[in-house]
């Protein structure tokens, strides 16, 4: 059964707790005021014999009362919603990556355990899972209605969205940022399934290899280890046990080897040089796509610090 | 022919005399040398910020005399406040955008 | 003299001629607020470019030529100077030599487009156009393409607004030779010489942003 | 007694023969006509964009248009809607036609360049119109990069070239209207004595003026970027696609003001006037539109809330959203606070102005769901959105700007447009609006996204609802078109002052001589001066 309408992640009941709050109170602001109107207009009207205390021209208190009244509700409300937001926006410790490649018209799906789908994604029940995003092309946004959540993917950066589904079943996949011809056409399924059925569902996948051994693979491949192997001539920085760490560069600067400064250093490898190289690396945009990219990348991070290896230059 | 109109100051704008005009323009000349001068001394960061500082001064001399700001009425200063203020808001939220965009946190 | 002078009426929508100038001036005001914002927009989006990329900013910088930007940026003030003195000489009815001042000043506007015209030749020869013809050997090749987008996008708008000047100030020149201002009634040179002093702060903040980025090292 | 009423002058539309003579016009109020007949023309291409977008919405699946057709058919309906029809609408018609006359002057400041914007307005109109025949454009009204400087092979240069040039005029007629408030005020007019709806001219170009410059500022980076390949949005070369929507929404999020504070000016002009009562708090009427104009520079980033953009740029956004929503909270109040003790009669206009209170109300307050930073993941690019806006923008400013033509008919054309047909269009309109958009509320709630060609299943009864709705409205939309052209040639003449209003406008005959006043009035009484005659 397809569902969308009623929630079925962790943070959609509080959330529509507080959609039903903002309905009524400006359900009752809005009735209040049309009674007025309704009101005023009958018993005013041209014609119509009624008392008409003295005209009043505007009136201070009044004005600061429905000045200040609105002003406070406000107040309350936007505290209300920017610490749900501070939740919908923070990825929760221990969620299960998976890796969302977005293109013009497609959702490409890549798990950890090297499982791939197009336009469907499985993820188990009762567990937080964290999409790591990037597009290939234009801006995409990854929209399930059901699970209230929603972000958009850009090119060149990688975007998080993270939620948890609480109840089995197959919800609608929208893309809601306009991305071309094909926008509407980019929906797919998100499949919840208990934790033992995805389990199951992710070993089924026949002998598929693990992102990082895939990466591994387009490492040799690609001729990074002629450069980066400890064996190499080449002067190029050990890479093992890199992601994570501080790192010096060269313009005197100092950053931390996140997946964006991993993805910049091959596609745009002068952008950053560490400090005591030469700034000879090729860059690799254009024969890498991103799901190259993000295979490559989860190779870097499984690699192991290599006992012994020289220390990164302070 | 209209009494009561508060906008309507005519030329209270004073010509400068030659005096000022000369100096101005010598003022600018001085501050084009000292931003020029500027870009070889080791200031590192804080060029920038030099950079700016000279040209706003710069900037605001030119209004401020060759454009007769300091003679006119002051709805036209407010104008012109008001506009340097949004310049700086845009510039200013943009940035604290970027700065403040966290940085993805490696997942694996 | 003063009987040579003509009668200069109000349009026919004013009441007297002072309401006339304010509105001219107040007028000329709000548009030279609306270049603000829009060199603004630019100005934000060079402050995007430099916060991200400043090590390629640093180096693209370099490739510029900074003395004949320099030269440039004293043309431009004396022009200012020029044409402040034109003003000053009719509004003391002293509008003779005024024609002159202006004229000059249109020249150095004339003198600044052809050094810039000349900077942006030799640019395209050493391959710094990005689009056209970018060639960049090194480091940071996409973001001094960046650099050198701004550059050309900043530039080109100001040099627009100088060409747009130099006309005007030509035409002025024409017309007070003719004698068509004087002391109570020029307008137009008000209007014309707020632009140009305009145009003139606008280079002064072009100039240290993109030549002077720093040349320390 | 209106055929007895002796002319001594001829009125502005016949003072001087010929078409030609409109053409060079330097007028006010013949411009503010020629900015009537351009706007109404893109009004109904805008909206046969809209009839196509809802025939083609009435079932789920995609066939009447093809994705692509569709995509364009939204773009150019949000391009016209907002640049050529909406922005310009009650400022360049209204407002050129009655700003000198409420203040008491004989014309704009400048007169000539008022002209210009109009010729700069059709040739934007032009470029569009072209961008149009060429074959569209697929990137929204947005132009979100790098759709829009890269992907797309449709034809956005020229559109960006048209939205480019229209902005010009934009910022012309900007700078007449705040001369003219400062320089131009008739005897005794003080600030505070000034009609609501010249403070609402007054704030909206000043936005005009600080905003507009932006978007011709990155519409150049876009023309450029897609004309050398280069650019400061590109991802590819480390520039940032989100710098766009920054710089994009610096302009966007203002011009929402623009498209509404005139809109409030012309809504409290009606109410006083059929409800013969001052308006309640007049300061904080006039305070409020500045308030609302200033503080509308602050908020452009609640568009942004799932666009990647820092999580603490937001909440700042959010909250800055919430404080421009106080003024309004005024000026509804306000209004509904100057029915009470009133004699309300229900006329046309009066009809439209109520319609505007009550449907801004709605919209606005949706806004207020928006602005709320966890809603907004939820309910940014659904049709919730869809809603709001249009609640404000068709719902309110249209409302209001078809409220306006009725109240001040008479002293634009000399004629009495047929009441009874104006209360029936006003009444149609209010259902039909509705039942087009309070749909889209549930639609979006339930997750539509849109720009949607063809959409899942389960959104059909709301969408079919909706497209019923449209239809209704295009008739109702139809009808002031027909009668009030009839009335033009039959219409009985009009009085001075057929609803006894105050105002400056309202003393000299209908239509106005081309000067406006035989004699330059001077103003010893306050705004909405109804009080002594409330009493009769
Ligand atoms: C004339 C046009 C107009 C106006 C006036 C407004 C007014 C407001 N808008 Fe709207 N808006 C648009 C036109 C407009 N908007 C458009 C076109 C878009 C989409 C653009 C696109 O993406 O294509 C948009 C989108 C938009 C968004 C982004 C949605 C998204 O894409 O995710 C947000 C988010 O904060 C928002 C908020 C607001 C707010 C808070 C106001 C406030 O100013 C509203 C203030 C008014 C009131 C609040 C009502 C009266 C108040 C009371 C009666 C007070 C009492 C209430 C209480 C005490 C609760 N708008
Ligand atoms: C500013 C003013 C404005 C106005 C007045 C309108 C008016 C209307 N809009 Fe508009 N709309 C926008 C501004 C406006 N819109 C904007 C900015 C967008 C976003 C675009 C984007 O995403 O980029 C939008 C998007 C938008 C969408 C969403 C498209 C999508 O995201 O897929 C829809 C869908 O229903 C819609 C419907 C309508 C309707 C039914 C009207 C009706 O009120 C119009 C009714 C009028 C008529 C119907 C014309 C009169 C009748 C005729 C001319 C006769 C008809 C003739 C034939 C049928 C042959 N609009
Ligand atoms: C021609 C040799 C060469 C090849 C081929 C090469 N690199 Fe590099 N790489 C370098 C050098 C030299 C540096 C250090 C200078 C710099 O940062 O640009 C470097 C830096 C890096 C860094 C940043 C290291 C740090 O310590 O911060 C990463 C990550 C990286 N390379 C990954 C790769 C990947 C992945 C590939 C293959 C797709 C690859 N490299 C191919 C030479 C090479
Ligand atoms: Cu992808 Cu819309
Ligand atoms: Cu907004």
């Amino acid at each position: 059964m397809n569902r969308w309408l009623f929630g079925a992640s962790s943070i959609a009941g509080d959330l529509d707790l507080l959609f039903g709050f903002m309905t009524l109170l400006s359900g009752i602001v809005a009735i209040g005021v049309f009674a007025a109107i309704w009101y005023f207009c009958i018993r005013y009207r041209r014609g119509h014999e009624t008392t008409r205390t003295l005209p009043r021209r505007g009136d201070l208190p009044v004005e600061l009362t429905w000045t200040i009244i609105p002003l406070l509700l406000f107040l309350g409300v936007f505290i209300w919603s920017i610490r749900l937001y501070a939740r919908i926006e923070t990825v929760p410790d221990g969620a299960m990556p998976v890796y969302i490649v977005a293109k013009q018209w497609m959702w490409k799906a890549q798990h950890a355990g090297g499982r791939r789908e197009i336009n469907v994604l499985h993820v188990p029940v009762g567990r937080p899972v964290q999409l790591n995003m990037i597009s290939e092309d234009v801006i995409h946004s990854f929209f399930v209605p059901a699970f209230r959540v929603k972000q958009d993917v850009l090119p060149g950066r990688y975007t998080q969205l993270w939620f948890e589904v609480e109840e089995p079943g197959e919800y609608d996949l929208l893309c809601a940022e306009y991305c071309g011809t094909e926008h509407s056409g980019m929906r797919g399924t998100v499949v919840a399934l208990q934790p033992e059925a995805f389990a199951r569902w992710l070993a089924g996948g026949g002998d598929v290899a693990d992102l990082a051994t895939r990466g591994a693979a387009l490492f040799r491949r690609h001729g990074c280890s002629g450069c980066h192997a400890p064996e190499s001539r080449v002067h190029a920085p050990d890479l093992a046990g890199l992601p994570g760490r501080p790192v010096q560069l060269a313009d005197g600067s100092r950053t931390v080897a996140d997946d964006a400064y991993l993805r910049d250093s091959i596609l745009l490898p002068t952008r950053q040089v560490v400090a005591g190289y030469e700034p000879i690396m090729p860059s690799f945009a254009g024969q890498l796509d991103e799901e190259d990219l993000l295979a490559l990348i989860a190779y870097l991070n499984s690699l192991e610090r290599r006992p012994g290896a020289a220390e990164m230059p302070p | 022919m209209n009494p009561d109109h508060p906008n309507r100051d005519g030329d209270r704008t004073r010509p400068n005399s030659l005096r000022t005009e000369y100096l101005l323009t010598a003022a600018l000349l001085v501050l084009l040398g000292l931003n020029v001068a500027s870009a070889w001394l080791p200031l590192g960061r804080w060029r920038l910020a030099v950079n700016l500082a000279i040209a706003a001064t710069q900037a605001g001399l030119v209004m401020a005399v060759a454009m007769h700001l300091r003679s006119s009425r002051p709805l036209l200063r407010y104008l012109v406040a008001a506009a340097g203020v949004l310049v700086a808001l845009l510039i200013g939220m943009v940035l604290a955008d970027s700065l403040t965009r966290q940085a993805v946190p490696a997942p694996w | 003299m003063n009987t040579l002078r003509r009668e200069v009426l109000p349009a026919e929508q004013f009441d007297d001629l002072p309401q006339q100038h304010a509105s001219a001036r107040l007028g000329m005001w709000l548009f030279l607020l609306n270049e603000i914002l829009f060199f603004g927009g630019f100005f934000c989006a060079y402050a995007w470019g430099r916060y991200g990329a400043p090590e390629a900013f640093t180096l693209a910088s370099r490739r510029l030529d900074v003395v004949l930007a320099g030269i440039e940026s004293v043309v431009l003030i004396v022009s200012g100077l020029l044409v402040a003195l034109a003003l000053r000489a009719i509004r003391l009815d002293r509008p003779r030599g005024a024609w002159r001042l202006l004229a000059c000043g249109a020249a150095l506007g004339l003198l600044f487009l052809a050094l810039h015209g000349k900077e942006y030749l030799t640019e395209f020869h050493e391959g710094l156009v990005p689009g056209l013809h970018f060639r960049w050997d090194g480091v940071h090749d996409a973001q001094a393409q960046l650099f050198f987008f701004l550059y050309y996008a900043m530039t080109l708008f100001h040099a627009l607004h100088v060409a747009v000047g130099v006309v005007l100030l030509g035409w002025l020149a024409l017309r007070t030779r003719r004698g068509h201002f004087d002391a109570g009634h020029h307008p137009q040179i008000e209007m014309v010489c707020l632009y140009w002093q305009f145009v003139d702060v606008v280079w002064m903040f072009l100039f240290p942003l993109f030549y002077l980025v720093d040349r320390s090292t | 007694m209106t055929a007895t009423l002796h002319r001594e002058e001829p009125s502005y539309l016949t003072a001087e023969p010929g078409l030609w003579s409109w053409f060079t016009t330097r007028d006010h109020k013949r411009i503010a006509i020629l900015y009537a007949i351009a706007i109404t023309g893109f009004f109904l291409v805008g909206g046969i964009a809209a009839a196509l977008m809802r025939a083609e919405l009435a079932t789920p699946e995609g066939d009447v248009l093809s994705a692509e057709a569709y995509n364009k058919t939204f773009s150019l309906h949000g391009i016209v809607m907002v640049w050529f029809f909406l922005i310009p609408s009650i400022p360049n018609t209204l407002g050129n036609f009655l700003l000198p006359l409420m203040i008491g002057a004989r014309d704009l400041a400048f007169p000539r360049l008022n002209l210009w914007s109009w010729y700069v307005y059709i040739v934007g109109g032009v470029f569009t119109v072209a961008m149009l025949l060429a074959g569209g454009v697929d990137t929204g009204w947005t132009f979100y990069t790098p759709l829009s400087s890269i992907f797309s092979n449709t034809h956005v240069v020229l559109a960006v070239v048209g939205v480019f040039v229209v902005g010009f005029s934009s910022i012309f007629t900007a700078i007449n209207f705040i001369v003219t408030v400062h320089t131009m005020r008739a005897p005794g007019m003080h600030w505070f004595r000034m009609p609501l709806f010249v403070w609402a001219m007054y704030a909206t170009s000043l936005v005009m003026v600080l905003a507009t410059p932006v978007l011709t500022a990155t519409l150049a980076l876009i023309g450029l970027e897609r004309l050398f390949g280069v650019g400061i949005f590109d991802p590819a070369l480390g520039g940032d696609p989100l710098l766009f929507q920054h710089l994009f929404w610096f302009y966007s999020h203002p011009a929402v003001y623009i498209m509404v504070l005139p809109a409030m000016g012309v809504t409290s002009e009606l109410i006083t006037c059929f409800a013969r009562k001052r308006i309640f708090g007049y300061r904080f009427m006039a305070w409020s539109i500045m308030g609302i104009a200033g503080l509308g520079f602050l908020v452009w980033g609640h568009h942004m809330f799932v666009s990647g953009q820092s999580m603490y740029a937001s909440m700042v956004f959010s909250i800055l959203s919430y404080f421009v929503a106080v003024p309004s909270a005024i000026k509804v109040f306000n209004w509904t606070a100057t029915l009470h003790n009133g004699h309300i009669s229900f006329e046309a206009p009066m009809l439209y102005a109520i319609g505007f209170v009550g449907l801004f109300m709605l919209g606005g307050l949706t806004g207020l769901f928006l602005a709320a930073t966890a809603l907004d993941v939820h309910l940014t690019d659904t049709y919730f959105v869809i809603a709001h806006f249009h609640y404000i923008m068709v719902g309110g400013s249209v409302m209001a700007f078809l409220g306006g033509i009725h109240f001040w008919w008479p002293k634009i054309t000399g004629r009495l447009y047929p009441e009874a047909w104006a209360r029936f269009a006003a009444i149609l309109m209010f259902f039909g609006f509705n039942l087009t958009f309070f749909p889209q509320y549930l639609l979006g709630i339930g997750g539509m996204p849109r720009r949607y060609h063809d959409y899942p299943e389960q959104y059909l009864l709301l969408n079919v609802l909706s497209s019923a709705g449209a239809s209704i409205l295009a008739v109702a939309y139809l009808l002031p078109l027909c009668y009030l052209t009839w009335s033009v040639f039959n219409g009985r003449r009009a009085p001075p002052n057929p609803w006894q209003a105050s105002g400056l406008e309202w003393i000299t005959t209908s239509p106005p001589p081309k000067h406006n006043f035989r004699r330059t009035p001077v103003v010893d009484f306050e705004a909405y001066d109804y009080e002594q005659e409330s009493t009769r």
